[in-house]
């Protein structure tokens, strides 16, 4: 992963679209199958990533100097750690009906790749603004992919979006049904082989024709 | 001169790459070679080949299927009228509602298969003309078309051309479909009432399958036996399910066929049908509930549901089966094995052929990865 | 005498196969040596054009081995040289002198079989290199010429590979008893052990020649049964004797004839058929005769496939048969279409499968050189591996040597494909298994053998 | 860097606990200062649900915060029982757990917690029965992992709606609980209509489960449900219940 000469834009930009997590580097899939079958979990589990990859890097990148080499996974980890649980009870007491859904993954951002990754790769070799936007950037571009999955699980499996049923009733009567598949966790999948799929696609987005 | 032969060599210019339309040249060459098959001049040795070639493969996948599907039509038809009409009427209402759901199958399948083949430059595979057919047979006839179109673009989009298309995907398309829509849309594919055309003479809570009967005390096979499905009924078809599955006489007569001509291996069946008639037995022995299907005995399992259609055309499709010959039998043993632990022990997907050849097809290439290694250890080496 | 017990065979019956005695054919007009088969050969020319050259005037040298010659089967005047692709020579085409009576030809001292008991390996290998007879020798398991003259473990000698288009033991070996026995001495010397094998139908007629002796072992009357390498791999006890040696019998009489005499032998018998002009059988003319002059005048919309019809090529008329090929099958070749192709029952389809009426009945069928069908992907049917004499899984061959990886392709025996044709026969899908693997073993001989 | 490894060691070891005192300290807080609010969701979570089941807000309803800690708090009193059914003072160790729904200080229905097996993981929820002690009042599934469309129909109104009015007890006063027929219940005899509620189609399995739930839970609960029988006939219920009116106290 190198720093290069790469501006503040780019190092925000390119987590969240050209080097996405989950589409390019395909890490955070665990969570990403689990909370997006609605839109609503899939934005406060993005938000709650963000904010972690966010804050660690930051974190990690302010101490990166003093952090001795031999501690430097358990430190990292700690600190992530603490987020993590400060942020699920945050969650717990604010947002309680997402928190329940999102039940145990909130917890386990901790072992989210992703989070630890940008710490290793980035926050201990460069300055603290671009760790933080590097996270940020990081934590967007998943956020991005979740929502981006949850649209299409949240629409063709329960007819909604963001909870409000958009899917009209005259469609239902005439036969339509809701993909029940899209409400399992291998629907996910799918949504986001065919993602990765649709962005290689893209010119100038593929991995592969670097 | 056949005429035919005159309406294509005067279309060809215009398919041929300068021509207007060579952009639809993947359609006109499988149309154009469906009527007339290409016979090249050989480019390398050996310059003499065998007759058969992948038309008459497939075609006769197609011909072992007709009596199956034809069956499922007239039975379609008989479920709706309790069998209280002239055969060609019951015939006739059986096709009514089968033939659109095949052909919806293969016209969706086909706008798939000719797209892929176009973006990818290859000849459109005869694969599919199996598959296609295929998917009809193992659906309920309430299907509704719309599910049956999006069934079979899944089908053939994220179970074979997502893999690189024919010859290299791991699932078997059809069931790939299948499954799709079972998950998809479980009211369309399961319950008691979907599995026999609404009908004014019969009411639809008949319309259970065999499968589903059970658990509430009892002898299974007694229990079974009330339900109105005797061995007999069971084995020659007249009773509600998948359009194809009913008639496990045809199933295996068909895979019969295929086994004398050897389009299909004779080790997935005969493995397959060894799996649940050693497996159901052995259930039988187990201390276990009587009223479940975990003591039917074999000849039930192998004659109810959808074991008989699979184990004859879904386990033996080549691609997505072990290449080895001891694989093969393993594979089958191993399909007949998990379609009755499936129906023995969980019961909510009775149907457990399915899944099990869905879940076989993964295994496929490991099994035939050991089986490889093992030929390749017993060779003199020659390295 | 030892029967083999049956592998894995082509079974359908075929017509038109060549019958009856050696037929004596006019004298060529031209002749020509072709080196024919060996991929890895590198020659170097030793004549120009409209040189005159003698029977068994040195033509070509192997760069590898300058002393391994190939020499001149005519005597007269070098008409041409003929090129292929990358300019490699392909035919050195020889006018004969115009007068039979007086060709010229050259002489070389005789060696009696005594005298040959007495030398050792390293002077045999010498005087049949610098007679031209080395490169008729070839090596498993990539028939190459051999590159070490340490002799061979296993030397096996197939007088009839069970392909019917092949000529009949019998007859070439009739009055060429003495020759034979010489050349097998010569193989004796060079190698640990001779096989001779010959299909059953073959021993009564060696009986009456009084060579039923010399037969080591028995086997199938069908294709591939008697392939050399399908025997080495039947036979084979440990993993040295796969760098044994076979020889092509009529090649052998020529080796025994050439030491005993001192005389290049010129005299071949080839298996002709399906020519419009000629019957289907023998015919006894000159090695490296020209392919028209024993097949005849033919129409358009016929091939000609030289050396076997599982394994030969398709040559035309103006070519000369290549060293060691002894069979010349003329077979219809245009580009067709069948009206419903796939879907008619078939009763005269030749098909190795049981999906034309064909298999219920008894009859002979024809052949022909086109492909019946289009090439597909591969389906995994597996029949390729149903038909492999030497129990490969072609399929599963092919599929590891596309990722261009070397391992696994010889993990699973690459080296032991002899080539038979029959996967490629067999395939419904059209691919061209037999050449694929025919490739990859090139390709493990440049990367291994030959870096 | 040029410390020794000794003096890096140490700056390891004073790192490693300055960190992990920092986090601590920072997660104790938000644990300790968020802690109310937690309980209080929970709590609010459970009320709602058993407000559901007895009926004081409809299954589609989404009352504010405050409604539903005012209607609790004015309409459902917790109490615990022992095996005996009789109540008991939470003091005593646990007991089963017993919502009373009071209108008036007349006792209009009881909520019971449910939790049963399900086809694919549990299903939790609760039913509530009139005071008589043996009609259902109500019904409400509020966690489950049944197959959307087929099991997951449990947690729909149609489904629930079928429960009202049913009976645990048949003629002869014996206990039979209630159970979810396969298919309707048309088809079945005069006598079990009383005690089954319309299965789902295509969901035997789901409905088989929770019928055995049901039944078990219940049972636990039969000794409730009698004494509640025995006084209601003497039309004394509300008035001899002279149980000291618990409150919640988490």
């Amino acid at each position: 992963m190198s720093n290069g000469n790469l501006t503040l834009k780019e190092t925000f930009f390119r987590g969240i679209w050209k080097e996405n997590p989950v589409a390019y580097q395909v890490l955070g899939i665990c969570s990403a199958l689990a909370v997006t079958v609605q839109m609503k979990t899939a934005i406060v589990m993005g938000i709650a990533l963000t904010l972690v990859t966010g804050a660690s890097n930051l974190i990690i990148s302010l101490l990166r100097k003093q952090i001795p080499p031999t501690i430097r996974i358990i430190v990292e980890l700690t600190v992530i750690a603490s987020l993590v649980i400060v942020i699920d009870q945050v969650l717990q007491a604010f947002l309680y009906d997402i928190s329940k859904q999102l039940s145990v993954f909130v917890g386990l951002i901790i072992t989210n790749c992703i989070v630890l990754g940008r710490a290793e790769a980035f926050a201990l070799a460069n300055p603290p603004l671009p760790s933080l936007l590097d996270g940020l950037g990081n934590g967007l571009g998943y956020s991005l992919v979740l929502v981006a999955v949850a649209v299409v699980r949240e629409l063709l499996g329960s007819g909604k979006l963001m909870g409000i049923a958009v899917v009209p009733q005259v469609w239902l009567e005439a036969g339509y049904a809701h993909m029940g598949l899209m409400t399992l966790a291998p629907g996910a999948f799918f949504i986001i082989g065919l993602l990765v799929w649709l962005k290689n696609s893209l010119p100038g987005a593929s991995h592969e024709q670097k | 001169m056949n005429p035919l032969r005159k309406v294509f060599e005067k279309t060809d210019p215009y398919f041929k790459p300068p021509g207007q339309l060579s952009r639809f040249k993947g359609i006109y060459t499988a149309t154009r070679t469906f009527f007339f098959l290409p016979s090249k001049v050989t480019g390398m040795a050996p310059h003499v080949r065998d007759h058969i070639d992948l038309k008459r493969f497939m075609s006769f996948v197609i011909l072992a299927l007709l009596p199956v599907t034809l069956f499922g039509m007239f039975n379609v038809g008989y479920q709706y009228h309790n069998g209280a009409a002239g055969v060609f009427e019951m015939f006739y209402t059986g096709a009514r509602h089968v033939l659109p759901i095949i052909v919806v199958s293969y016209g969706v399948g086909f706008f798939w298969e000719i797209l892929f083949a176009t973006l990818r430059g290859h000849e459109v595979t005869e694969g599919f003309l199996v598959t296609g057919l295929l998917l009809p047979l193992t659906l309920p006839p309430t299907i509704p078309l719309w599910q049956v179109a999006l069934g079979i673009s899944f089908g053939v989009v994220m179970g074979k051309e997502v893999f690189g298309g024919t010859g290299r995907n791991l699932l078997n398309p059809a069931l790939t479909a299948r499954a799709f829509l079972f998950f998809s849309y479980p009211v369309s594919m399961s319950g008691n009432g979907v599995w026999r055309l609404p009908s004014p003479t019969v009411d639809a809570v008949g319309g259970a399958t065999a499968l589903s009967v059970g658990g509430t005390g009892g002898r299974i096979q007694e229990m079974v036996v009330d339900a109105g499905f005797s061995l007999e009924r069971l084995f020659f078809g007249l009773h509600p399910g998948s359009i194809g599955e009913t008639s496990a006489f045809l199933c295996f007569l068909g895979a019969l066929f295929l086994m004398v001509t050897r389009v299909a291996s004779f080790r997935i069946i005969i493995g397959g049908i060894v799996g649940v008639v050693v497996t159901a037995w052995g259930f039988l022995y187990l201390p276990g509930p009587t009223d479940t299907w975990f003591s039917a005995g074999p000849l039930f399992h192998l004659f109810s549901g959808g074991f008989a259609l699979g184990i004859s055309f879904m386990a033996t499709d080549p691609v997505s089966a072990p290449g080895t010959d001891s694989g093969r039998w393993i594979y089958g043993f191993l399909i007949g094995f998990f379609t009755v632990l499936l129906r023995a022990v969980n019961p909510a997907y009775v149907e457990g052929v399915m899944l099990s050849i869905l879940f076989m097809n993964i295994f496929a290439p490991l099994i035939d990865h050991i089986s490889l290694k093992i030929t390749a250890g017993r060779r003199i080496p020659n390295v | 005498m030892k029967p083999l017990k049956p592998g894995k065979t082509f079974q359908s019956k075929i017509n038109g196969v060549p019958q009856g005695q050696a037929t004596l054919l006019e004298r060529p007009k031209t002749v020509a040596l072709v080196p024919g088969a060996s991929p890895f050969v590198k020659l170097k020319l030793l004549v120009g054009e409209n040189d005159t050259v003698s029977v068994g005037t040195p033509l070509l040298q192997d760069k590898r081995d300058p002393k391994v010659l190939f020499l001149s089967p005519g005597g007269g005047r070098v008409a041409a040289i003929r090129r292929g692709a990358r300019r490699v020579v392909q035919e050195v085409v020889i006018d004969l002198a115009d007068d039979g009576a007086h060709e010229p030809a050259l002489s070389f001292a005789p060696i009696s079989p005594k005298a040959l008991k007495a030398m050792s390996r390293m002077e045999v290998v010498n005087v049949l290199k610098l007679r031209g007879i080395w490169p008729l020798i070839r090596q498993f398991p990539f028939m190459d010429i051999p590159q070490e003259s340490n002799g061979f473990p296993m030397a096996v000698v197939s007088l009839h590979s069970g392909e019917r288009f092949n000529p009949v033991p019998s007859l070439f070996l009739k009055d060429q008893q003495a020759a034979f026995l010489h050349g097998l001495t010569v193989l004796q010397n060079l190698a640990d052990r001779v096989v001779v094998t010959a299909p059953r139908s073959a021993m009564a007629p060696l009986k009456a020649l009084g060579l039923a002796e010399q037969v080591t072992h028995v086997v199938q009357d069908a294709y591939p049964a008697g392939d050399p390498g399908v025997i080495l791999y039947q036979i084979r006890k440990s993993a040295a004797e796969n760098a044994s040696c076979t020889m092509d019998p009529q090649e052998l009489i020529a080796m025994g004839h050439l030491l005993s005499t001192g005389n290049v032998q010129c005299r071949r018998i080839y298996a002709v058929s399906g020519t419009p002009t000629r019957p289907a059988s023998h015919y006894q003319t000159r090695t490296g005769t020209p392919v028209s002059h024993l097949v005849g005048p033919l129409k358009q919309g016929k091939g000609i496939v030289t050396g076997g019809v599982f394994t030969g090529t398709i040559t035309s008329g103006d070519a000369h048969m290549g060293m060691g090929i002894t069979t010349a099958t003329v077979l219809d070749g245009v580009d067709t279409d069948a009206f419903f192709g796939f879907a008619w029952p078939g009763r005269r389809l030749l098909s190795e499968s049981r999906t034309f009426l064909s298999c219920l009945e008894s009859g002979s069928l024809g052949m022909d050189v086109t492909l019946h069908g289009e090439e597909r992907a591969c389906i995994n049917c597996g029949w390729c591996d149903k038909k492999c004499p030497v129990d490969l899984l072609p399929q599963f061959i092919m599929k590891a040597a596309s990722t261009g990886e070397m391992e696994e392709p010889l993990a699973l025996g690459l080296l032991d494909c002899t080539g038979c044709g029959l996967c490629t026969f067999v395939c419904p899908s059209k691919i061209d298994l037999a050449g694929i693997l025919a490739l990859s073993k090139q390709t493990c001989y440049r990367e291994r053998v030959m870096p | 860097m040029s410390e020794s490894p000794r003096a890096k060691r140490i700056h390891a070891v004073k790192f490693a606990l300055l960190v992990s005192v920092v986090c601590c300290l920072l997660i104790t807080g938000a644990s300790t200062g968020l802690s109310p609010l937690q309980q209080a969701n929970k709590r609010l979570d459970r009320q709602k649900n058993i407000l559901k089941a007895a009926g004081i807000i409809t299954p589609d309803g989404t009352p504010s915060r405050i409604q539903i800690q005012a209607l609790f708090q004015e309409k459902i009193e917790t109490v615990a029982v022992d095996d005996a059914g009789n109540f008991m003072d939470p003091s005593q160790g646990q007991g089963l757990s017993l919502y009373l729904y009071r209108e008036k200080k007349i006792l209009k229905a009881y909520v019971i917690p449910i939790e049963s097996r399900g086809l694919w993981g549990k299903i939790k929820g609760y039913i509530a029965f009139e005071r008589d002690g043996k009609t259902v009042a109500g019904f409400t599934v509020y966690s489950h992992s049944e197959t959307p469309g087929l099991g997951g129909e449990i947690e729909k109104a149609w489904f629930q709606k079928n429960f009202i009015g049913k009976k645990i007890y048949n003629a002869q006063n014996e206990f039979v609980s209630v159970s979810i027929a396969k298919g309707g219940i048309a088809a079945l005899p005069e006598t079990e209509q009383a005690h089954s509620v319309d299965g789902i189609s295509g969901a035997t399995l789901t409905g088989r489960y929770l019928t055995q739930g049901l039944k078990e839970n219940l049972k636990q609960y039969e000794s409730v449900s009698v004494k509640l029988r025995q006084a209601y006939q003497k039309k004394t219920v509300g008035n001899d219940m002279t149980t000291p009116p618990i409150k919640e106290t988490n």
